[in-house]
């Protein structure tokens, strides 16, 4: 077997060993043995594909696997990475292993719980190695589906609720995307060609423009709704309220980073011209999104309310990003799911954590808890400064990266709204200050946290995994942004050609 | 003339008798009435002188059918019993609905030419009826005749286990 | 050329500590944190002396001007093939000059902490903050392009935030750190858009091109315009804001009084001798640029400065916490260098005012961390931060009280102190460029004489109060720094700076102007008189003076009600109306609407559902209607 | 001939309307017994079309009398399933009105 396919292979693999574990203990080591496989064959393709380049290798994908398994429909199984792929899956190993270290002590029906979490992981690894749009879309669903479940059932509040609102307007995205994915396959080959899923045919192919100008809207959308674009993020703040730590972490820090890539992958990739012509639309409501969640986080009170706004904030980002179509914007944009993907694992991990003691996530009812959870009070505050962009920290690497790049425009309007973007950071400050302010800093509110515990192994071992990680990308961004730079050269090169 | 006379009888009774059955409120009664009319249409075919299919009518709708209604009806309701009229609103509904079918069927059933075939007439006799049920040739019915009686049969087990499944398992409760 | 690549050890070193102390701290008796990042930064002030004295006195000016060289310089992160972010250390006059400033007093104030901070819950964190501050405000001085200044500006940000909110379980220690990084932040935000702009039109970040005479900043055409001023002026408009927030400048300046909720040595490090002056630092840096492209800019930068001084000496007069007297007192030097900067041209001795700007950067640096070191001993003793509390602590105290002394004398401009020499280079350069900013600056002088001998007379004469226990001395590892500073006080201004640190480079020769130096002495004693008759011995004069401007008085000592302001702003506007609005409209319109359209599917569906009721002859109805209704339609309606 | 003076259309005439009479019984009936002679008075209606039909159009052929035999057979049928499930329905609901018996709805 090839080795991307391991990435599949060894989430199913692992989710069968756990089918014969016999109780919570037996399932959590067979989870975190397979995670930590995942996590070491994750830095061996870093190690591989640094390698590859090293030594010359130029090709766009490297790792490339090819079988038909459709053959009347053209659809295949193609696997292949380029930079920008291996690093969302690093991110995600990075992001599943730290989820599965931080659900170490769920109790309620445990087998299935991590059943369903790896479940999810291995679609998403699916959708990231993925070069044919089908496949890509076959994975997107394994990856969205088991949300369902989780939420629903390990939740909290009203999780039926958000998990039905979830995943009702995630299958409302894919609905898009489907129709979107028929339309591109459709025009996918001049008239009497054989039609394709494969990405790189279709690019190569190109889709003629009145098509791309209904159908890019589609999937941007449609993929845009999984990456919280206003006004079709509401998903997120319910949904994430109501998830457990480890749902919350791999969804907002993985799943909500498929609607970046795949808005990035298809809709700007193959339909350039359409994206051009409509991306002002979008930019609008992107910087919306900006400001709009950056300002909606300020006067919550629930931890995972703050939290998930300012994904919309962060996340609109990522959109923004990808629309401004230049080289730098769109290293910022990756550069930016990978950084948010890690700090807001780190965030919801700890808020778990911390729920897990106070049985409370509501800010006014905490205080002071810096003194009584140093460990868990120092990350939190190492995660907010993260997400504030402070140098050193992943956040600041993406989002200078993402102002620089998307100010590089001409045009006066995308100067002008990347001004108006770069106000968040300010509003940023703002929340996660009030928040640091509120929870860990001042007199400790309820006496009963006087007795709380700090942080035990399994959770400093995963919070630690993710500072570490976002500290790597902050401090030495040059090595991860310059392999993304060089995957997506030819992509921008396609585009401006496209132009 | 006679044949009009004995055409209009028989409508009258058939259509009165129609009526009478779908509107009265005993039930028993209505099964009565609708044995009138069954009898009167038999007269219908007898006017039309297809005698053996009169005979049939007689026997299995008359004889049969409506002595099973009968039965049926003495097993499930009282004799005093009078079934509740209808709502205004259902009732005036319904008669909308069917008088304006009636009268679109009617239009166009009047404005349509029919021309009466004038054919040399094969003779419904038992004979002929006999032979062409149980022939196979052009005209033959053999396959209808095998499959009405598998029906029958369908009908005959289907309704002895319908009837009776209930009445083991309120046993074996 | 000289090898400075040395010099990367200067900050390196603190960042070391910090990792050390941050990491392993905890395991430690926490003096021995103390006593590791009092040494690391021994070692780096060593550093910082030798590279001072290589690069002045050794290798001197080479070809009459002091080079700008690039020790280190290494790719961090590629925006695109001309805009990289590079790490590296930029060695120049006024880098060398901050290096030494910075761990001269940096080291002060490690020491001194030593004292100050003994037996404090976190002592530790305390040294693992100071020695990241440390490394971040080296970092800041050494950078040499825009972004990796900005890099370090946040870091500094940051550091500031954490020492303010030491001890944060004091809610006001946490309000004011807040406070500090939002305005900051705010301000900074303002820096952020200025970089963009700027390097959007000259294609680099990096200073040595943006300064460069024949660089695209200065040989580019104005280019397009907006309200009057080129990009390039409103990009450097835009820096100057950034700089404006981190030195304190009107209207920007609300945080730094409240800052001084941090414990008194990381007010006399960061709030007084180094981090509020990187505004300062910033524009010197990009000076060239400022005095030849974009002129406006300047007036700005001085316009604000010269009122921000006059503003903060005005507030200053009527404090109470003698900390805070100190904060206006530095948001009014800050001003004044601010000005200077704002009055000077470029080259030669036109640019005086840069140089004198650098040169009470360093006088201001060493007297007012001298000031607020000996605001601590003094806070110490008395375990308060208000003259109310205080009186006739010369006795007591008797080093606090001729250090404290000799830094107010400095402070107020009397010769031969330090402070006389760069306060009379400034107005001598604003008297020839700006006569309005020589008249406040002038003004500023006789407050600041008047404020600060007010605060000395009250907390060293007067009556003794109430102590709890007896004032004694400070130990002497907190006397020590205080003595050190204080020579530093002294001394500093015999500097030859116009031979050092130039606008251009270029040493030129600065000379006394008598008709600058006489009246401003002058006003500086009638402030001290006046303070003198007010203070020295209880007297009814300052309620009564109070009384008659009391409008003014009052306005001074709430500071204006610019807090007020903010807190309206901040609360009133964009909490009521930006932010709630939004969450409401969250939840309420775009939720809500998503909501509806699930409302109105289950609702449909639920309607639909009634049609199948199990009534079979509604099915028939339905069933003989349509039948008729189609007939009708298809038979007789549509064929026809 | 019996049948001399009387067109084809009274024969339809009168069948149309017991049809229709049947369907008006058929929607207001409650009954399911009186329901399922609303059905045979439609079904006999369809019988007398058949037979008058192949009488005066087709009498060379016998096609509408066997549509009316078969009929007649499958109507026998139908009531003995019929009443069968009517009395069914009346052990388990002890009724057999329409609007009763709705327990299949959704």
């Amino acid at each position: 077997m090839d080795i991307l396919s391991w990435f599949v292979a060894i989430p199913v693999l692992t989710v069968m060993a756990i089918l014969f574990a016999k109780d919570l203990k037996q399932t959590r080591i067979i989870s975190a043995i397979g995670m930590s496989a995942q996590l070491g064959l994750t830095t061996w393709l870093v190690y591989a594909y640094l390698a590859e380049r090293a030594a010359g290798n130029a090709a766009a994908w490297l790792f490339k696997y090819d079988v038909t398994w459709f053959t009347s429909l053209n659809i295949h199984y193609t696997v292949g990475v380029d930079g920008i792929s291996v690093a969302m899956i690093a991110l995600t190993s990075v992001v599943i292993f730290a989820g599965v270290f931080a659900s170490w002590r769920t109790d309620y029906l445990p087998r299935e719980f991590f059943i369903s979490l790896i479940l999810l992981s291995s679609g998403v690894f699916g959708f990231f190695i993925s070069l044919d749009l089908f496949t890509m879309f076959l994975f997107y669903e394994i990856a969205v589906i088991p949300m369902y479940l989780l939420i629903g059932i390990w939740g909290t509040g009203p999780k039926e609720y958000s998990a039905m609102k979830l995943t009702l307007m995630l299958m409302g995205g894919s609905a898009l995307i489907m129709v979107g994915l028929l339309g591109v396959y459709f025009n996918s080959a001049p008239a009497g060609q054989q039609l394709t899923f494969n990405l790189n045919e279709i690019a190569a192919n190109g889709i003629p423009v009145v098509a791309q100008q209904f159908f890019f809207p589609m999937l941007f959308l449609g993929f845009g709704v999984l990456g919280a674009l206003f006004p079709f993020h509401t998903w997120s703040p319910d949904g994430h309220a109501s998830a457990p730590t480890a749902v919350s972490m791999l969804h907002a820090g993985v799943l909500m980073k498929l609607g970046g890539y795949g808005a990035f992958r298809v809709a700007i990739y193959l339909m350039p011209e359409a994206a051009q012509d409509q991306a002002w639309i979008f930019i609008i409501l992107t910087s919306v999104s900006v400001v709009y969640g950056a300002f909606g986080a300020v006067v919550q009170k629930d931890l995972k309310y703050i939290n998930a706004y300012s994904s919309v904030s962060h996340c609109g980002l990522v959109l923004f990003a990808i629309l401004m179509m230049n080289q730098t914007a769109l290293n910022g944009a990756i550069l930016q799911m990978i950084s948010h993907g890690l700090m807001t694992a780190l965030f919801f991990a700890l808020i778990g954590m911390i729920y897990g003691r106070t049985h409370t996530r509501m800010i006014n009812e905490m205080g002071g808890l810096m003194k009584v959870l140093p460990f868990l009070g120092v990350a939190y505050v190492i995660a907010g400064l993260a997400s504030l962009g402070l140098p050193g920290l992943s956040g600041f690497v993406a989002e200078m990266t993402i102002f620089v790049g998307a100010y590089q425009h001409t045009d006066l309007f995308h100067r002008f709204v990347t001004i108006m973007a770069t106000t968040s950071i300010v509003v940023t400050a703002v929340y996660i200050l009030r928040v640091v302010g509120v929870l860990l800093f001042g007199p400790i509110r309820d006496e009963h946290h006087l007795h709380l515990t700090d942080a035990t192994w399994w959770e400093r071992l995963s919070t630690v995994t993710l500072i570490t990680a976002i500290a790597a990308v902050g401090i030495f961004p040059l090595w991860l942004s310059d392999m993304i730079n060089f995957s997506l050269r030819p992509i921008v090169e396609r585009i401006v050609a496209a132009l | 003339m006679n044949n009009q006379v004995m055409f209009f009888l028989l409508s009258a009774i058939i259509l009165i008798f129609s009526v009478l059955t779908v509107t009265t409120r005993r039930v028993l009664r209505a099964a009565v009435y609708l044995l009138f009319v069954l009898v009167a249409t038999a007269g219908i075919y007898f006017q039309l002188q297809y005698n053996f299919l009169a005979a049939v009518q007689l026997t299995v709708y008359a004889g049969g059918i409506v002595v099973l209604i009968i039965f049926s009806i003495l097993l499930t309701s009282h004799i005093s019993e009078r079934a509740p009229r209808a709502s205004a609103a259902k009732a005036a509904l319904s008669a909308l609905a069917t008088v304006a079918g009636a009268i679109l069927v009617l239009l166009t059933v009047l404005q349509f030419n029919f021309t009466p075939a004038r054919l040399e007439k094969v003779e419904p006799t038992v004979t002929n009826v006999g032979r062409a049920l149980v022939s196979y040739k052009e005209y033959g019915y053999a396959l209808p005749f095998e499959a009405i009686s598998i029906l029958l049969l369908a009908a005959m087990i289907g309704a002895i286990v319908v009837a009776k499944k209930e009445s083991n398992q309120e046993k074996q409760k | 050329m000289t090898n400075y690549s040395y010099t990367l050890f200067i900050p390196l070193i603190p960042l070391a500590m910090f990792l050390l102390i941050g990491l392993t701290g905890h395991k430690f008796k926490p003096i021995v944190s103390g006593y590791a990042g009092t040494l690391g930064l021994t070692v780096a002030a060593f550093l910082s002396y030798i590279t001072a004295i290589r690069y002045f006195f050794i290798e001197g000016a080479v070809d009459g001007t002091y080079p700008m060289i690039k020790a280190v310089s290494t790719v961090w992160l590629r925006f695109t093939d001309t805009l990289h972010i590079d790490l590296g250390v930029l060695i120049d006059p006024i880098s060398v000059m901050m290096l030494v400033v910075i761990t001269t007093v940096s080291l002060m104030v490690h020491l001194y902490s030593l004292g100050y901070m003994k037996g404090e819950r976190g002592f530790a964190r305390f040294y693992a903050f100071l020695s990241l501050f440390s490394f971040s405000m080296l970092g800041l001085v050494l950078a040499t392009n825009i972004f990796q200044m900005y890099i370090f500006w946040e870091l500094v940000g940051v550091s500031s935030f954490l020492l303010i909110g030491f001890y944060y379980e004091k809610p006001s220690a946490v309000a004011a750190s807040k406070k500090a990084f939002i305005v900051t932040r705010f301000a900074d935000l303002g820096f952020l858009i200025g970089i963009l702009m700027l390097s959007f039109t000259t294609d680099t970040f990096d200073f040595k091109t943006l300064t460069s005479l024949d660089g695209p900043i200065i040989t580019s055409t104005a280019g397009a315009s907006f309200m009057g001023l080129s990009v390039i002026t409103w990009s450097l408009i835009f820096i100057f804001i950034g700089g404006a927030g981190k030195s304190a400048m009107f209207p920007l300046h609300i945080w730094l009084p409240d800052a001084m909720e941090g414990p008194t040595p990381v007010s006399a490090l960061i709030h007084a001798a180094t981090m509020v002056v990187a505004g300062v630092y910033l524009v010197a840096r990009l000076f060239p640029a400022y005095a030849i492209a974009a002129p406006d800019a300047l007036h700005v930068v001085g316009y604000v400065g010269g009122f921000t001084s006059l503003f903060a000496a005005v507030i200053a007069i009527t404090q109470i916490d003698i900390k805070r007297v100190l904060a206006f007192s530095t948001m009014s030097q800050i001003g004044y260098m601010m000005m200077s900067l704002g009055v000077s041209g470029y080259g030669d001795h036109e640019g005086l005012g840069y140089m004198a700007s650098m040169f009470h950067l360093f006088t201001h640096a060493m007297f007012k961390a001298l000031l607020f070191l000996g605001a601590g001993a003094i806070i110490h003793a008395v375990h308060s931060n208000n003259m109310t509390d205080m009186g006739g602590l010369r006795k007591y105290m008797p080093i606090t009280h001729i250090t404290f002394l000799i830094a107010c004398l400095t402070i107020a401009g009397i010769p031969p102190l330090s402070g006389f020499w760069s306060k009379d280079e400034i107005l001598a350069a604003a008297l020839h460029h700006n006569p309005i900013l020589f008249g406040i600056g002038f003004g500023v002088a006789g407050l600041t004489a008047f404020y600060m001998f007010r605060l000395y007379y009250n907390i060293f004469w007067g009556t003794d109060r109430h102590y709890h226990h007896t004032p004694h001395e400070a130990p002497a590892i907190m006397t020590f720094p205080l003595l050190f500073l204080a020579v530093a006080s002294v001394f500093s201004g015999f500097l030859p700076f116009s031979h050092m640190v130039t606008s251009d480079g270029k040493p030129f020769e600065a000379h006394t102007d008598m008709l600058v130096a006489i009246p401003s002495v002058v006003i500086a004693l009638i402030g001290i008189t006046f303070a003198t008759i007010m203070y020295k011995k209880p007297s009814t004069i300052p309620d009564r003076l109070a009384g008659s401007i009391k409008g003014l008085y009052k306005a001074s000592l709430n500071k204006f009600w610019f807090d007020e302001i903010y807190l309206f702003v901040t609360k009133r506007v964009i909490f009521a109306y930006i932010s709630r609005p939004i969450a409401w409209f969250d939840r309420h319109v775009v939720d809500a609407t998503m909501n509806l359209v699930g409302w109105t599917v289950t609702t449909a569906s639920n309607k639909i559902k009634g049609l199948q009721s199990g009534q079979l002859q509604q099915y028939a109805m339905v069933f003989v209607s349509s039948v008729v209704i189609l007939v009708l339609l298809f038979v007789y309606l549509i064929s026809k | 001939m019996m049948t001399e003076g009387i067109p084809l259309e009274y024969f339809l005439i009168v069948s149309t309307l017991m049809f229709f009479i049947g369907i008006f019984g058929f929607l207001t009936r409650k009954n399911l017994i009186t329901m399922l002679m609303s059905i045979e008075l439609i079904l006999n209606s369809v019988n007398i079309n058949f037979v008058a039909f192949n009488s005066y159009l087709y009498p060379h052929q016998m096609q509408g009398q066997f549509y009316s035999l078969i009929i007649i057979a499958v109507a026998a049928a139908e009531a003995a399933v019929a009443i069968a499930i009517i009395i069914n329905i009346y052990r388990n609901f002890r009724s057999i009105e329409t609007d009763k018996v709705d327990e299949m709805k959704y």
